[in-house]
């Protein structure tokens, strides 16, 4: 009998699928997550294209399979130290933080924030709302129960040796300052990476003025914005208040400098425009784009659908964003070369996906390399984008290279079908 | 354009030799038809199939003693009908067949259906009656004269739809002066025309439609405003809805004739809806009193999610209500707009799904958004 | 028999109580007397709690069980479990929702304490009408019916088949391979280190888990996941028909693409100009390595159409860049003088190697030209001439030789075959995934896979991804030696009130109810329905009825409700 | 219970709109105690029957609830759902019956703050209706 | 014709006269009141006239103010009484003590549903009136004013009017006629604005005993007043059986008297003995494949449409007629005024008479079919052995 033991890293869409399909098989699966919750981006997303479905409607079952699932073994806040052996008899060795709340007796009644201390920003929510040191990233996170931040606890980090509001709140004396980080040795016969992917950073771009003007918006943050769990409720209510009048949304912010297309910010950008179109019939929304990138069948039909609404599309050449004196000014030449400017009162860059912080770290442990632009290398020995250089490590998702849900998906089922046709 | 062939005769004798000589010739094995059934003028339809039998038939006898759809569904419920028969069906009826064969309940196959520009249908309880026959003859004269007739059905009054949708053989006899000397049979279908030159007339081109037609349509329309405000209902519909259904018995004949309550048991007459005696003392609590039977309004309103939006408006309710409740118009004024919402003309295609089995994406788009 | 009633109110540590009098809920429902124990309890998801849940239910003997806790979502599914230990059927269990949708939505303790006791009286009401119900295992057959016998049926058969797995690829014509055979070069910027897709052939026809049927059609499919049976039609080019009946546990469609025909639009010019050709001839001439004009001559400049059909069916087939750059490629690396000239729309790179592969043409010297269309292809001289248009303006260009690359269509068989399995196409034509998001290779039909093309434009890899996908779903779903469990709350039709209009069957979306002629009623496949009801509220019958979420079960909640 | 407190009944379906009011809970949202919710699997399931009879019971109000049309959890059954809503309110308008009575809202598992809203300002237009008369009302 | 069921025959002496200053309905209803008020009843089922309409329906009544619209003696019988008291108390326990004021043949259709387990007695208690006959429904729908007024009469009068429904004509059971199950009587034939209650059951005693009557008052004028009616009736009854008779025995002559039909099943929906949710010869039940009613059809030249309705008849006959109470609710509510309600009340009383059994006129008396006597119908048997046993039991 093989070893029927898995490991997946990354518990965003990719890793749920993946584990899930591995585990209605019968087999043994080890998620591993770095974050304290489960379900990666997309559970920050209000709607996805094309269909403008709701991601936590779609996920949210997904994720309690996840934790009810007799076969999934959840490991939350750790980090893989190690990994030895080949196909079949991998050794890995996952390190655990502590979370100083006990979810088996911690029923998610959110008792223990109020009395907490200490405020801080909710990077969950870009920074745009602000989270105590013991807290969930946001309503409706699952596993529903809390976190406890030890840098910035006063108990933990020592400021206030006795503070014990949090644990005094308690009804169910889920707290407990004690636990200690762990580290986990496991034996897999096979791995599974779907570590996803972080945002281009806008800020190396200056001619994109984000952070001079409040009313710059990255693409991540305008889907917390618009989420009804974010930090508005769903309101478009921008940072420097004012009524939306007009929109600006910039496709392609870092196409050039990372050298490849992303191949779903034209989607998303105009599920934006979409969304904007509802909350603010009246906005004129400027969609700036320079090869539109719309591939699925349905697509191009969505496309179409917002022009005939009046957005406006225009494919530039050269562009660039002023916020000066409190307003904002997009400046673009368009592709035959013709000089314009627009001053919208806001502004929305549509920015690329890159790989994931933690890969360049990840791909040393597991001996596998990253290519060119940073994703994992996989090799097409066989056709298959998801094997890795080494037999029994699938690469999935966006940690593959940047892709939308739905590819996503496929990789994650078809990691474990590799898997599972390995093992049968 | 139809092929339209014009008889020489009577209306009512040229349509039954008509139909007489297709069964003679065995190009159909039978006719179900309206047939005499004593002296007192009782007619009741029947699938006639020796000739001697046919010579009580009375196929434009203005009478509907039963929905024609409702029996044709079930003559056909377990199939198609193997030798070719002819119907002769009023445009509601033929409506109404569609509507049941679009729910199973019945198969167009192998019957040639015979309908009439339709000046209406007597009331029932007048059939058998001692003034029967002066009633019939001012019914014709009406015919003649493209009047609306008072002592048709109320909803024949004021139905617009007389004109046959998908008949194979229209008879024409709306605003025809001369019915007792001449009337034109009009061939619709490819079906129909090879039975065309059964029909001893000559052709000619003609259209169904005429001036009097529309001059007809009209009046009906405007009976129909009128019928439809009589059971208008006041701010609180529910005490106006109370009185119109208030003498209601509960026997329920309406749904047993109405062609689209199709089901073998009607729910309302099913164990679900009795009412509970355990809540008896808090109903009477509440209210102090209570009608027994209760569950009157149910039941109507109930049947109206059901059937209404199919409603041919045949008329068969009112009809057999024992304590003339205008059930019929009722339910022909909440069809019609029902109908009107989901864009649905029933009786118009066989192949045209019913609104309850169906949807479109696209439509009601703000509901549930607000 | 009698029935046991016992109502258990969960504290939830202080949850409930801080909104909700405990006392006063435990002293009105004692006063039921359909009731025959009440009791409150701290924690009942505890351990402790269910360990207590257990003993009352065999100390009390009881029959029903209410629990007035949290949501279902929380723990329907704990309490369930512990009725089931304690030797009850699970289902004759209520769960009462009295802390999310009560204790902390009613801020009044007052106003939220009667709610509470109004829920729990209509738990109590609706456990009377509850029906023990069954789990049903069901025999699986675990082989798989792979229709297409393309690239991605291919990877399919051999990612699936195994010792204990028989795979029956079924392809309409002669010989495997599909489209991805014709092909000169797979992957363009994947450089040649290429297992080529005659190699993935010979393992297939080598394997001798999967049988291969040529010629071959599928002329009947019928069943649900674990149990299809399907009739396959083979006609020979030479040689006779025969009919095979085959038992399946799953089926994979993997029928592929048709290329849109250029003849729909004149302004390509195709066939009007012997030298304007379509991007599959063109690998044709690769492949024979013959590059050559209808007069024989070597080609001094080629023009790229790209997005030929993209306007006219609505969709951008996603591909067509990729290999029109692939064959610029081929041209600058094998004939560096001739020119060679990209017309597009948009450059659809969407993969990470994409871009770098364009970039690299670029510096070959191919020279790329933004268009919004073609107006025009005419003959000028022994030239081609092309007029296109760029944002109202339009242009013209010269070039010995045209490639049109068109777009991806539907295959024939696709509706044909969506007929036989009733299953959903879309807006293109194309099959319909069960989500075009999170279920991406499923149908509504359980067992029903499909892959690559067929669900719309692809590239090879993610064909093969899908592929993949396919064998993961049916590897996981389908286990030898294991049965399947179908949903347990499902709809159920009373036969003696059905008069088979058929109503339901058009409300389903999961072809879960069919007709019986015989009887002349309509019959639910428990194996296939999900039990969502809708059939039930379409009923005039009254004749279906959705186990566990009755009528009369929900008209208690109804009555309480109002009380 | 105080008396101006009109008597809502919602069907919610499980997915989604449940979901959405748990989550509302959860986020201790207020929501007035006239909203009784009876969980159905699928806002397809609601038989029209359910919100006559609630109605004809004496039911102040009903609430229908489902996933967002495209969301549904059994892919179509809010677009049947819709259909039946649509057939009830036309019915009501045309025999001047309190059309407002009846109501279907889609409500996402997410949207606690939109299932807040639409049961408040629904209690609130109730709440001006008045008393439904069935309620008093002998001869049904 | 009352030489049978001598058992259930009973004969009371002695009631309570109350005087009806304000008038007999009036009084009636004040009876009521005071028995609501006194706690003897939770709720009494009575006929009343719904407001703004000329409706009349049954109403279980409460609350005192909603008598304005009750009317012990209206003009039509619209539900028969016996369906509308099984409607309320078959599904369940009934935890209310109730009140059913009903015309003597709605008691006995009541007894009748009793014995099928569709009516539960525990609580109810019957009270029966003197009933002056009712009019047509449908000719009351079409001139209610009119035929209000009529009826107003024919009560007072106590004559038996062409305006009556034939049922009520020919009724001879529209009192205390060879009993009746009912616990209690009320008397109206008595001298003219008199009010007379008489108990027949324990039950009825002891609620004329908590309404602090005593039964003191002699019967006997009510009674000579009843016998006059009777014979009337009876007379009627026999003529029009005997007509009825030889129409049916002319050939087709039951076929021609229901040609007219339309399988509506009113009959049957509104006869209170056909309690079944769906009757077995509803013609849906029956269906072939179209070439079988071709077949058919040839046979005798012509099919009627719609089918099977002499089926339905006479298979509904076989299932009720023992039961039959005559209460013409059935010919009321045809559509196509088949006088089917005498054609049932005819058959009705030969079989019955066969069965020596009086529907609804004894509680514990078992249903004919429910039960049978050892040496009954031995005449269809042996007629030899049949002849001994008479013999023997003249011996």
């Amino acid at each position: 009998m093989k070893n029927q033991n898995v490991l997946v890293i990354g518990s965003g869409v990719a890793g749920i699928e993946a584990s899930l399909t591995l585990a209605d098989a019968g087999l043994n699966v080890h998620l591993v997550e770095k974050d304290s919750l489960i379900g990666g981006q997309t559970i920050k997303f209000e709607e996805v294209y094309p269909n403008m479905e709701c991601a936590t409607c779609m996920l949210a079952p997904k994720q309690q399979e996840v934790l009810q699932h007799d076969n999934i073994n959840l490991y939350l806040l750790s980090k893989v130290k190690k990994v030895e052996g080949s196909v079949g008899k991998f050794k890995a060795q996952i390190d655990k933080k502590a979370r100083y709340v006990s979810l088996v007796n911690c029923i998610g009644c959110g008792a223990c924030y109020d009395p907490c201390p200490v405020s801080l920003d909710n990077v969950f929510e870009e920074g745009m709302s602000q989270k105590k040191a013991i807290y969930v990233a946001c309503p409706g996170a699952l596993p529903n129960a809390p976190v406890i931040d030890p840098e910035n606890c006063v108990r933990l980090n020592g400021k206030k040796k006795d503070c014990n509001a949090c644990e005094e709140a308690c009804g169910f004396d889920a707290i407990d300052f004690t636990e200690k980080d762990k580290t986990i040795d496991l034996d897999v016969s096979a791995i599974i990476v779907a570590t996803g992917f972080d945002q281009f950073d806008v800020k190396s771009l200056p001619e994109f003025g984000y952070g001079k003007h409040p009313n710059i918006y990255t693409a991540m943050e305008f889907e917390r914005l618009y989420a009804q769990n974010g930090p508005t409720g769903g309101e478009l209510t921008l940072r420097e208040e004012k009524p939306i009048k007009s929109v600006g949304i910039i496709h392609c912010v870092g196409r050039k400098e990372e050298g490849y297309c992303s191949g779903v910010c034209c989607m998303y950008s105009m599920k934006f425009a979409h969304f904007i179109k509802d909350k603010a019939p009246k906005a004129e929304i400027r969609e700036f784009h320079t090869d539109l990138c719309i591939p699925g069948k349905s697509h191009q039909k969505f496309y179409e659908d917002l022009a005939k609404e009046k957005v406006n599309f225009i494919r530039y050449k050269e562009i660039d964003v002023k916020g000066k004196n409190g307003s904002l000014e997009v400046n673009y030449t368009n592709n035959n070369g013709k000089k314009n400017s627009f001053k919208p009162d806001m502004v929305i860059l549509s920015s690329a996906m890159i790989s994931s912080a933690g890969t360049k770290d990840l791909a040393k442990k597991l001996g596998i390399s990253q290519d060119s632009m940073g994703f994992f290398t996989t090799q097409n020995e066989n056709l298959s984008p998801i094997d890795s250089e080494k037999e029994g490590v699938f690469v999935i998702g966006c940690a593959e290279g940047p892709k939308d849900i739905s590819d996503s998906v496929s990789q994650a089922e078809a990691a474990a079908g590799r898997v599972l046709s390995i093992l049968q | 354009m139809a092929k339209a062939i014009r008889i020489k005769n009577n209306v009512e004798e040229g349509l039954f030799e008509f139909l007489k000589s297709l069964l003679e010739k065995e190009k159909i094995k039978g006719v179900f038809t309206l047939k005499k059934m004593d002296e007192e003028g009782a007619a009741s339809y029947s699938l006639i199939t020796s000739v001697d039998e046919f010579k009580n038939a009375v196929p434009l006898f203005p009478y509907m003693p039963v929905n024609a759809g409702k029996e044709l569904s079930n003559f056909t419920l377990l199939g198609k009908t193997e030798e070719p028969i002819a119907a002769v069906l009023r445009p509601c009826e033929l409506r109404a067949f569609v509507e049941l064969a679009k729910r199973a309940q019945g198969d167009f196959e192998n019957i040639l259906t015979v309908s009439l520009s339709c000046g209406g249908v007597l009331d029932l309880n007048t059939m058998g009656e001692k003034n029967q026959e002066d009633l019939i003859s001012k019914y014709w004269d009406s015919v003649k004269k493209a009047e609306v007739s008072p002592n048709t059905r109320e909803t024949c009054q004021f139905c617009e739809n007389f004109l046959p949708l998908n008949a194979d053989i229209t008879v024409a006899t709306v605003g025809n002066k001369d019915l007792d000397k001449e009337f034109t049979l009009f061939f619709n279908t490819p079906n129909a025309e090879e039975f065309a030159k059964e029909a001893s007339g000559s052709s000619v081109s003609a259209e169904i439609e005429s001036n009097e037609i529309n001059e007809f349509k009209k009046k009906r329309e405007e009976l129909k405003e009128k019928y439809f405000k009589e059971t208008e209902t006041d701010e609180n519909g529910l005490k106006s809805l109370i009185n119109i259904f208030a003498p209601c018995l509960g026997c329920h004949g309406c749904s047993h004739v109405c062609p689209i309550c199709y089901c073998t048991l009607c729910e309302f007459d099913s164990k679900t809806h009795e009412y509970p005696t355990p809540s008896l003392s808090s109903d009477l609590q509440k209210k102090g009193g209570l009608k027994v039977p209760s569950g009157n309004l149910l039941f109507h309103l109930g049947r109206m999610t059901h059937m209404a939006v199919s409603c041919v408006s045949c008329g068969m309710c009112s009809d057999v209500c024992p304590v003339n409740i205008p059930v019929a118009t009722v339910f022909s004024k909440v069809g019609a707009s029902l109908q009107k919402e989901f864009d649905y003309f029933p009786g118009k295609d066989v192949e045209e799904p019913a609104p309850q089995g169906t949807y479109k994406e696209d439509e009601f788009t703000k509901i549930g958004e607000q | 028999m009698n029935k046991n009633i016992g109502v258990y109110v969960c504290e939830c540590g202080p949850n409930i109580p801080e909104r909700i009098d405990i006392d006063k809920v435990v002293n009105e429902i004692s006063s039921m007397d359909e009731v025959k124990t009440v009791k409150k309890y701290s924690l009942m998801c505890s351990n402790d709690g269910k360990k207590f849940l257990k003993q009352e239910i065999e100390k009390e003997e009881l029959t029903h069980v209410v629990v007035a806790a949290c949501s279902p979502k929380d723990h329907e599914n704990t309490f369930m479990k512990v009725c089931e230990e304690a030797g009850m059927n699970p289902y004759l269990f209520q769960i009462v929702n009295i802390r999310e949708q009560c204790a902390w939505m009613i801020p009044d303790k007052e106003e939220a304490t009667s709610k509470a006791i109004q829920y729990i009286q209509a738990g109590i009401h609706r456990v009377l009408f509850h029906e023990p119900l069954e789990k049903k295992e069901l025999e699986i057959n675990v082989d798989a019916l792979v229709i297409g016998g393309g690239i991605s049926g291919i990877e399919a058969s051999l990612s699936l088949a195994g010792p204990k797995r028989k795979v029956h690829l079924v392809e309409k014509t002669d010989s495997l391979g599909g489209m991805a055979g014709k092909l000169s070069q797979i992957l363009p910027h994947q450089g040649s280190k290429i297992k080529s897709v005659k190699e993935k052939i010979e393992q297939a026809k080598n394997n001798e888990n999967i049988n291969i049927s040529t010629s071959s059609e599928v002329k009947e499919i019928r069943g649900f996941l674990g149990n299809f049976e399907a009739v396959i039609k083979s006609t020979p080019e030479n040689g006779e028909e025969k009919e095979q009946e085959i038992k399946t546990g799953a089926v994979i469609l993997a029928t592929g693409f048709d290329l849109f025909d250029l003849k729909e639009n004149p302004a390509y010019g195709y066939e009007k100009n012997e030298n304007i050709v379509s991007a599959l001839e063109f690998e044709d001439m690769i492949n024979s390595e013959k590059i050559v004009l209808k007069n024989g001559k070597k080609p001094k400049s080629v023009a790229l159409i790209h997005c030929a059909g993209r306007k006219e069916k609505g969709y951008c087939s996603k591909v067509c860049c990729l290999y029109n750059l692939k064959f610029a490629h081929y041209l600058k690396d094998n004939f560096p003088d001739i020119d060679v000239k990209e017309l597009y729309m948009d450059l659809c790179l969407p993969h990470k190697q994409d871009q770098s592969y364009f970039d690299q043409a670029k510096e070959k010297g191919v020279e790329f030209i933004r268009m919004d269309e073609v107006v025009k292809t005419k003959s000028s001289g022994d030239q081609v001439e092309i007029e296109y248009k760029d944002n109202d303006k339009t242009d013209k260009l010269k070039a010995d030789m045209v490639v049109v690359a068109p777009a991806m269509v539907p295959s024939k068989d696709t509706s044909h075959l969506a007929e036989l399995l009733n299953l959903p196409l879309d807006k293109s034509g194309f099959f319909k995934e069960l989500h075009e998001m999170l279920d991406p290779v499923a149908t509504p039909m359980e067992g029903v896979y499909i892959t690559g093309c067929a669900l719309g434009p692809k590239n090879i890899p993610e064909s093969m991804t899908q592929s993949h996908a396919t064998s993961g779903k049916i590897l996981s779903s389908l286990i030898p030696g294991r049965k399947i469990v179908p949903e347990v709350k499902v709809s159920k039709i009373k036969e003696e009130l059905c008069t088979g209009c058929q109503t339901c069957l058009s409300v389903c979306f999961y072809g879960a109810i069919s007709y019986d002629p015989f009887k002349g009623v309509s019959v639910v496949n428990e194996a296939i329905c999900r039990g969502c009801g809708n059939c039930v509220g379409s009923c005039p019958s009254g004749a279906i009825h959705s186990k566990h979420f009755t009528y009369t079960q929900l008209y208690q909640e109804v009555l309480d409700a109002l009380r | 219970m105080n008396n101006n407190m009109p008597n809502i009944i919602g069907f919610l379906c499980n997915w989604c709109s449940y979901t959405g009011a748990d989550l509302a809970g959860t986020s201790r949202m207020k929501i007035p105690p006239s909203l009784k919710t009876i969980r159905v699997m699928c806002s397809g399931r609601i038989d029209p029957l359910f919100v006559l009879k609630s109605f004809l019971k004496g039911a102040d109000g009903v609430m229908m609830m489902g996933c967002h049309p495209g969301d549904c959890h059994y892919q179509k059954g809010n677009y049947n759902a819709r259909r039946r809503y649509v057939m009830m309110n036309k019915i009501f308008e045309t025999l001047g019956l309190e059309k407002d009575r009846i109501g279907l809202w889609w409500v996402s598992a997410s949207e606690a703050n939109r299932f807040a809203k639409v049961t408040n300002e629904y209690t609130e237009k109730v709440k001006k209706l008045g008393s439904n008369p069935t309620k008093k009302e002998i001869f049904l | 014709m009352n030489n049978n069921q001598k058992e259930t025959k009973i004969n009371p002496e002695k009631g309570k006269a109350l005087s009806s200053s304000k008038g007999i309905r009036e009084e009636i209803l004040n009876i009521f009141k005071k028995a609501l008020a006194d706690d003897i009843f939770d709720a009494v089922m009575i006929p009343a006239k719904v407001p703004n309409t000329d409706a009349y329906s049954w109403i279980l009544l409460q609350d005192e103010s909603l008598f304005e619209m009750a009317d012990p003696l209206p003009p039509v019988m619209a539900v028969q009484g016996g369906r509308a008291l099984s409607s309320f108390s078959k599904n369940g326990e009934l935890d209310l003590k109730i009140a059913a004021l009903m015309r003597p043949c709605e008691i006995r259709a009541a007894v009748e549903l009793f014995k099928l387990h569709q009516i539960n007695l525990n609580h109810i208690t019957l009270i029966s009136i003197d009933c002056p006959g009712a009019t047509p429904l449908t000719d009351y729908m079409n001139d209610p004013k009119k035929l209000a007024e009529t009826y107003k009469k024919i009560s007072e009068k106590w004559e038996v009017s062409e305006s009556l429904r034939p049922a009520c004509q020919n009724c001879h059971r529209f009192s205390l006629i060879d009993g009746t199950a009912a616990d209690l009587h009320i008397g109206l034939l008595g001298k003219n604005d008199k009010v007379t209650l008489i108990p027949i059951s324990s039950k009825g005693n002891e609620i004329l005993e908590k309404l602090g009557y005593e039964p003191t008052d002699s019967l006997e004028e009510w009674k000579s007043n009843r016998e006059k009616l009777l014979k009337e009736k009876i007379k009627n009854r026999e003529k029009f059986i005997k007509e009825w008779q030889e129409k049916i025995n002319k050939t087709d002559g039951f076929f021609n008297e229901l040609n007219k039909c339309i399988n509506c099943h009113n009959c049957m929906n509104a006869c209170p003995i056909c309690y079944c949710q769906q009757c077995y010869f509803d013609s849906q039940n029956i269906t072939f494949k179209p070439e079988t009613y071709l077949q058919k059809s040839k046979e005798k030249g012509a099919l009627r449409f719609p089918l099977n309705t002499m089926l339905f008849h006479i298979g509904r006959m076989s299932h009720m007629v023992l039961s039959c109470v005559s209460c013409g609710a059935c010919e009321d509510a045809c559509p196509v005024s088949i006088p089917v309600g005498r054609l049932f009340s005819m058959v009705g009383d030969q079989t019955q008479k066969e069965f020596d059994y009086i529907p609804g006129m004894n509680r514990e008396e078992p249903l004919p079919l429910q039960d049978f006597k050892e040496e009954e119908f031995c005449e269809v048997e042996t007629p030899n052995e049949c002849e001994e046993k008479v013999t023997e039991e003249a011996k």
